[in-house]
């Protein structure tokens, strides 16, 4: 009989081991289903993990790419986290994503052609704040009416879907687009674009923002008051109130925090990396987010790690996608198991494993 | 590496959704078919418009791909910018309408096919009330409505047209509550322009003794609803146009180019017309089809107003394909309004 | 626009239909909340659900076996949720939506060699001279035996949890996992119990998609309607009957809207694509707003990890 | 003594780091009330779980009139004849009672039967209940009731108590005394664990004493002074806290007409309160749990605003200041829930001190934490406090409650605070740790601060208050000087007959 035992603190060792541990768990799991699949497992192991960034056709390219798929992963998962950890559950970050480009987009579009460089910091704030004006739709139900925030933040995710899809085949259509679906192409004009910043690193004012955003978390979480507050209010929420925090003012400032940085990502991809506002130009991050930031275990650097290794998990899938074969489906598995595992061995972190005597009660 | 032609293909959906991205994948598979082992083909699915596209097709070029085709709208502007990094990669973008040296694009005339289905409808209607699902209202959709109506009402001047907008290409169950709430409207006939086959199955279950439902394939046959309720669909017929292309790139003819292909060329096919169609209005509506592949005839030939009363179109005048292309109006007789 | 084209009899007919699907679905994840479990993978459940009993119905031609193969199905893949939160002590949230992730792929994986079939059809019951009653007889006997079925459940469910020891224990467990434990209650046992009862529903809302309410089977069919189920039983202050009431409500929106597009109802559109959200916030607002915790009735340790101390 | 009814022999049951139960035996006679005594961490929930079924011995046996016991599970235990009533968690607060009783029984009759039979069984023994109420609004003495009711309606053979009287006024004390001695002469033996010495010694026949799992000595409680069975317990000689006289200086703290709605379903409102607190003066509040204790403590630590003007501290109006504007004025707090409410349990020592000592220790600038200032706080405060740990890095969960409750106290004390509120100092701590903390809030009352000393355990009130009010059902009696005050007019205060005795 296995039973678990609480250790008095966290293992060290084992918050650095457990990453591994899931990995290589997840290559044989995975292995084998590649290889249920027909497809050859070691061939598709080392295209996801090792191609992408090693392999000379391909890593100049992917290994940039990176930080492109990364960056907004990682700026909405730090927002996220900061909310995870004083135990605010925003889960419609897609939605803030949504109307954060929206919002930006349509100031910038509303400009065009002008020709001045106050247009694209404009549209980052105008994002940022629409991204934040939607998290304060479930903060404040939740704030006066005690509404439950992850229904109403999910829910809005498909009132700005809709939201989306009707602006970009109306007002924000392209009016020279020939009638098509989608607004102008903002990457193009100069004015809004966000660019590469460095030629070939993928390094765009999304990933600026992102790394900004982890030093920053970083520094709230172990420096400041407010992030003592913050992971007070998780741990212990009576503790909190009895040491002066406000839960509504916290439930506000996060949802706030992370539903304007879910906005600044919204609006960074979709002047850069996406281009334009089109029917469905939003593809998950906010929900994929969620996932990065639990396997970031809502610490900022882990956050950073994790959406890295998300994204080795997209380009590389891709990769294997194509070049092998591989059903985009038995990738999705793939990840899915990635995260399983990763989930399940962070038991040991916080536990100790003991075999053998039986308690009554296991 | 060796000298086989390598083609990629970018699609937008699985190639399992039994509709837009499975014909794509049918013409990939026919270009196997046709070169065998002259040519290593590629293809990756359910990839999303933007960012993800344009690294998807860098990918590709990377790996040594002559030739992508990339299969949905939202990919143009993404092929643009990585046919400019790789200029001796060719690219296909399907329903756009930029091109490049390197770049070419290519689109079907489906409107053609919706002439054929406005034709029997209009015919076979007993209720006078023809359901519409549309999707998205693009000029595509758009032009689809407008080309079935105006050949079903030229056929039967009391055809109504009720059209719901479902906002979603792909909703199995949505679709399907689109259809049930026009058929117990009265619609006894159903278009669709979204993809999957729900609808069918929806006026299948609802058709009885006393009143027949019928539909018509959209983007696949969907023949496994035929005879009834599906009478007849259009089909997107790829494979000859990448058979073609294919071709072009191995003998080193491949040139820059904007097509818009219709019955004629075989990119846009009408599915069996079934038994359940009585004779004449079959032979009327293979009429229609056949002149149509001929140029004798189209969808679009005036008089036609628009549907505030303006003249669109004097008589005897056909469309422009620069109007057809960016269509954002109802042809006079429709009822409701476009959103937006 | 000619709103009398808009019969009510069949509004409230195919609101029935559109709504069974996530009230089964909502069922189930009532019982797991009920028992301090919080679930988040009810989309993944459901799609693995849609595609076993589709693949199966059409293997041996027989829809019952189809559903039940569903109820397996989504069954069995709520045991990687279980034993990782039961045992491996993950975070039920993110496990629930890692769970949506797999079961995605998954059932994309399964379902490849099913595009384009069509099901065996379940037909509606012959109550005979019952179903030509006017109204009635097209609103309650003219429907499929899962109609029936999710309402029977409905009840079962209620009773179960009102009425039965088991039902109690259940709940005592979802109100305090330490209370339960020291009175010797296996509160692991119960929860993984009640979260694989809560994938056997949602496999079956899947199936009904798969097998009645589409029928077909296509990646990615569910679209959306777990998150639905979720958001309805927090809706429902956790009560099998506002579950069903919270259900039919949305499914009647969702219907009613397409059915006042299809009369010609000058509404723009994409608000009335919205309005189902829409009016679920509305309600959530109305019912939080009124409600102490207690009165809403959530369970105490929804959510918690349960490890036992002693 | 008759023959036994349960034995125990060298029951051992070790947890990484700490021997729980180290070689016990003993055994308890058929209608014997027996006592199990020992400090904090001493052993005895850890023995009486394992004679329940919820933990399995290492080594070591167990028999029951003559049979072997070994339960594995609680369902064995009750069926063996053992019923228990625990020191923490066993009732759902959302449940009614007959369902919280249905719970804990194996095999209960029909809702129906069953509601009958709580009426009947708790009428007879002089503990009236309501199968339909629900929990969480019934008072901490009826919870009681509930729990005790459940093991009755099982006919136990043995009858097991986990520290059940810390919740219970005297009159109802008196009313569990006799019913457990009801039982005892019905042939129930009793196994009885608290720390109220005082009691023990009026209701046991016999007592075992543990000390770090070990049997350390047997006696006849009726025979021992507290004071010896509390030196057995701790293995030292014991000082009692010393308190000067003094005489009280100028109003420091005064709560006027202060009156709040209940914050939660299952809480109890505030009405009318008024408290005049001086320099240098210990104010004791006794009160049965659930009269308003926690609201008290809320209201004036600024957890929950009150009314301007309700709540002054040296002529300045604090009532719609928060918790941290507060400390900042000089009022401090601590509650009684240590884990979860006065300290973070996850958290260390260190962020634990932070809690609430950053602003008057000055351990932030600009909001920015001074982690060393902070550590070195919290290692003043593990020395003056003596608080058993290994470090300052330690979490909270990881000390024992008789240590975390020193840590506690002295965070606030050792933040020199011109009045602090403490709530159930000493509940749960061992006699050696108690006395301490006591101590501590002497000294800070000597210092020239005010303390109010809400707390349950009377004989601590008696001991240490300057004056005594008493609260029921959120109201508060007028203060009378403690040394004017027996158990039976304290009693008949903390009854609400307060108002009865003011006409007297
Ligand atoms: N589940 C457990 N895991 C590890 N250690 C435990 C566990 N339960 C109890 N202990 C330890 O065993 C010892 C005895 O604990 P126990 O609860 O029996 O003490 P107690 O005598 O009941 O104390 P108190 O008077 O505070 O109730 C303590 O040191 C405690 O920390
Ligand atoms: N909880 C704490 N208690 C005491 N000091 C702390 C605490 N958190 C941070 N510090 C101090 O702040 C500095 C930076 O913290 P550190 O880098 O260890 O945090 P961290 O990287 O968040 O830790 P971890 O990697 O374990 O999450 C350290 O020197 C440490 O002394
Ligand atoms: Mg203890
Ligand atoms: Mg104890």
């Amino acid at each position: 009989m296995i039973s678990l035992e609480k250790r008095p603190t966290p293992s060290r060792v084992w918050t650095y081991a457990t990453p591994f541990l899931a990995v290589a768990l997840t290559v044989i799991a995975g292995g084998l289903m590649f290889a249920a699949l027909g497809k050859d497992p070691v061939a598709a192991i080392r295209t996801i993990f090792y191609d992408p960034l090693f392999d000379p056709q391909f890593a100049a390219y992917s290994r940039p790419q990176l930080l492109v798929k990364a960056g907004p992963l990682i700026l909405i998962a730090t927002g996220l986290a900061l909310g995870f950890r004083a135990g605010v559950w925003n889960i419609g970050a897609e939605g803030q994503y949504i109307i954060g480009a929206l919002t930006g987009a349509a100031v910038g579009l509303a400009l065009y052609p002008a020709d001045t460089r106050m247009i694209f910091p404009l549209m980052v704030i105008v994002g940022a704040l629409g991204g934040w004006a939607w998290a304060m739709i479930p903060a404040i139900l939740k704030t006066r009416f005690n509404t439950n925030e992850i229904l109403v933040s999910l829910l809005l995710v498909y009132v700005a879907e809709n939201l989306l899809a009707s602006m970009a085949v109306g007002r924000l259509r392209n009016p020279e687009g020939g009638g098509f679906p989608g607004s102008r192409n903002l990457s193009q004009w100069d004015s809004a674009a966000n660019p590469e910043l460095i030629a070939n690193t993928g390094m765009h004012w999304g990933v600026v923002a992102a790394f900004i955003a982890v030093i920053f978390a970083y520094i709230l979480l172990n420096r400041h008051l407010t992030g003592f507050h913050i992971r007070l209010a998780g741990q212990a929420p009576r503790a909190a109130r009895f040491a002066g925090v406000e839960p509504t003012r916290l439930v506000v400032l996060c949802l706030g925090i992370s539903g304007a940085l879910a906005g600044l990502a919204g609006i960074f991809e979709v002047t850069g990396p996406a281009g334009q506002i089109s029917i469905d130009f939003n593809v998950g991050y906010g929900f994929t987010a969620i996932i990065v930031a639990f396997l970031g275990r809502l610490h900022p650097i882990g956050i950073a790690l994790a959406g890295l290794l998300m994204a080795l998990t997209y380009i590389g899938g891709e990769l294997a996608s194509f070049m092998l074969g591989i059903p985009a489906a038995a990738i999705q598995a793939f990840q899915g198991m990635l995260l399983f595992f990763l989930l399940a061995v962070d038991v040991l972190t916080n536990y100790r494993v003991r075999l053998g005597r039986r308690e009554a009660s296991a | 590496q060796d000298d086989k032609t390598k083609v990629g293909f970018v699609y937008v959906g699985p190639v399992g959704d039994g509709g837009w991205t499975y014909e794509h994948e049918q013409g990939r598979l026919a270009v196997v078919e046709e070169y065998g082992d002259q040519v290593e083909t590629v293809f990756q699915e359910s990839v999303p418009e933007g960012a993800d596209a344009e690294r998807v097709m860098t990918q590709m070029a990377l790996s040594g791909a002559d030739l992508i085709f990339t299969t949905s709208f939202g990919y143009m502007d993404p092929t643009m910018n990585v046919a400019e990094k790789f200029p001796d990669v060719k690219f296909e973008h399907a329903t756009g309408y930029k091109t490049a040296e390197n770049v070419a694009n290519y689109s079907a005339r489906f409107y053609e096919g919706r002439a054929v289905q406005g034709f029997i409808a209009g015919n076979m209607t007993e209720t006078n009330k023809i359901g519409y699902i549309a999707s998205f209202p693009i000029p595509e959709v758009i032009r689809g409505i407008n080309a079935a109506y105006l050949a079903a009402k030229k056929v039967n001047p009391e055809v109504e047209f009720n059209i719901v907008w479902a906002f979603t290409w792909f909703d199995p169950a949505k679709e399907a509550d689109a259809a049930k709430a026009l058929i117990e409207q009265g619609a006894d006939v159903i278009l669709q322009h979204t993809d999957s086959t729900a609808p069918q199955a929806a006026a299948a279950e609802a058709s009885t003794d006393g009143t027949q439902i019928i539909t018509f394939g959209q983007a696949s046959d969907m023949s496994e609803y035929a005879p009834l309720p599906r009478v007849s669909s259009i089909i997107d017929n790829w494979a000859p146009y990448y058979i073609e292309r294919v071709g072009a790139v191995m003998d080193g003819t491949w040139e820059s180019q904007s097509v818009w292909h219709g019955i004629a060329e075989g990119m846009v096919g009408i599915g069996e017309i079934s038994d359940a169609v009585p004779e004449d209005v079959k032979a009327g509506a293979l009429e229609i089809r056949d002149a149509i592949a001929a140029g004798e005839m189209h969808p679009f030939t005036g008089p036609i107003n628009r549907q505030d009363g303006s003249v669109w179109l004097e008589e005897g005048e056909t469309a422009d394909d620069g109007t057809l292309l960016g269509m954002d109006f109802y042809v006079e007789g429709l009822t409701g309004e476009i959103p937006n | 626009m000619d709103l009398s084209a808009i019969s009510p009899t069949l509004l409230v007919a195919s609101l029935m239909v559109a709504a069974t699907p996530i009230l089964l679905a909502a069922l189930g994840e009532l019982v797991v909340e009920k028992s301090g479990v919080l679930n988040l993978g009810v989309e993944g459940m459901m799609i693995t659900g849609a595609i076993c009993g589709f693949a199966v119905a059409v293997e041996t031609g027989n829809p019952v076996v189809g559903f039940f193969a569903a109820a397996l199905g989504g069954a069995l893949l709520s045991m990687i949720f279980g034993v990782l939160t039961q045992f491996f002590l993950s975070n039920q949230v993110a496990t629930g939506l890692a769970l949506t992730l797999f079961g995605l792929g998954l059932s994309s994986l399964l379902g490849q060699g099913y595009v384009g079939i069509k099901p065996p059809s379940t037909p509606r019951l012959d109550l005979g001279p019952l179903s030509d009653l006017p109204f009635v007889g097209r609103v309650v006997f003219g429907h499929d035996w899962v109609v029936y079925l999710s309402l029977i459940l409905c009840v079962a469910i209620w009773y179960f949890l009102r009425r039965t020891r088991a039902g109690l224990k259940l709940r005592a467990v979802g109100e305090s996992h330490d209370a339960a434990h020291a009175m010797g209650l296996k509160v692991r046992a119960i929860r993984l119990a009640a979260i694989a009862f809560g994938g056997a529903m949602a496999g079956l809302g899947g199936a009904y998609l798969s097998l009645v309410r589409v029928p077909q089977w296509t990646e990615g069919m569910t679209a959306g309607a777990g998150w639905i189920a979720l958001a309805i039983v927090v809706f429902a202050s956790w009560r099998a009957g506002r579950v069903l009431v919270g259900a039919y409500l949305f499914g009647g929106v969702t219907v009613l809207q397409l059915n006042l597009q299809a009369a010609g109802v000058a509404l723009p559109v994409e608000y009335l694509s919205m309005s189902p959200y829409l009016i679920t916030i509305a309600v959530l607002v109305v019912m939080s707003a009124r409600g102490t915790r207690r009165s809403l009735g959530a369970p105490a340790d929804l959510g918690k990890q349960f490890h036992a101390v002693h | 003594m008759t023959a036994p009814l349960l034995s125990i022999q060298g029951l051992t049951k070790a947890y990484p780091g700490v021997v729980a139960n180290d070689d016990v035996s003993f055994e308890i006679g058929k209608g014997q009330i027996h006592a199990l005594l020992g400090e904090n961490g001493a052993g005895k929930s850890t023995l009486v779980k394992m004679i329940y079924g919820l933990v399995t011995p290492d080594s070591g046996r167990m028999e029951i009139a003559g049979q072997p016991h070994a339960p594995a599970t609680p369902l064995q235990a009750r069926d063996a004849g053992v019923a228990m009533v625990f020191q923490h968690f066993s009732l759902f607060d959302a449940l009614d009672v007959a369902e919280n009783i249905a719970l804990g029984m194996t095999d209960p009759p029909p809702m129906r039967d069953l509601a009958a039979r709580i009426r009947e069984v708790s009428d007879a023994y002089g503990l009236p209940l309501d199968p339909d109420r629900i929990v969480g609004d019934l008072s901490a003495g009826e919870r009681q009731r509930v729990e005790i009711v459940r093991c009755l309606l099982q006919d136990p053979r043995l009858l097991i108590m986990d520290e059940p009287t810390s919740v219970l006024t005297p009159q109802e004390v008196e009313i569990l005394f006799a019913t457990l001695r009801k039982l005892a002469a019905e042939g129930t033996a009793i196994l009885y664990i608290s720390h109220k010495l005082e009691e023990i010694r009026s209701l046991c026949d016999a007592a075992t004493i543990l000390r770090l799992g070990k049997v350390v000595g047997r006696c006849d409680p009726r025979e021992t002074s507290a004071r010896e069975l509390a030196e057995q317990m701790v293995g030292s000689t014991l000082s009692s806290p010393a308190r000067p006289a003094h005489t009280p200086g100028d109003t420091l703290l005064t709560v006027e007409n202060l009156s709040l709605p209940p914050a939660h379903a299952f809480g109890t409102p505030l009405r009318d309160i008024q408290i005049t607190l001086a320099r240098g003066e210990v104010l004791g509040i006794g009160g049965v749990a659930g009269n308003g204790q926690d609201e008290l403590l809320a209201a004036l630590s600024g957890e929950r605003l009150s009314p301007r003007g309700t709540v002054t501290l040296d002529g300045s109006d604090l009532s719609r200041a928060g918790p941290e504007a507060r400390r900042k004025a000089g009022l401090l707090s601590a509650p009684e829930e240590r884990l979860g409410h006065a300290a973070a349990p996850d958290m260390s020592l260190t962020e634990n001190a932070l809690l609430t000592g950053h602003g008057r220790k000055g351990l932030t600038g600009r909001g920015f934490i001074d982690w060393r200032g902070a550590a070195g706080f919290a290692r003043d405060i593990i020395a003056a406090f003596d608080v058993r740990t290994p470090g300052e890095g330690t979490a909270a969960r990881a000390l024992s409650g008789g240590n975390l409750q020193k840590f506690v106290i002295g965070r606030e004390v050792l933040q020199g605070p011109t009045v602090l509120v403490v709530n159930q100092p000493t509940w749960g701590v061992d006699a050696a740790a108690a006395a301490a903390i006591r101590q501590a809030l002497l000294d800070l009352a000597e210092a020239g601060a005010g303390v109010i000393v809400i707390s349950q355990d009377l004989d601590e009130l008696m001991e240490i208050s300057d004056r005594f009010a008493a609260l029921n059902e959120g109201r508060l009696s007028a203060p009378v000087p403690a040394a004017t005050l027996d158990v039976k007019r304290i009693g008949l205060m903390l009854g609400g007959a307060h108002d009865m005795e003011a006409a007297e």
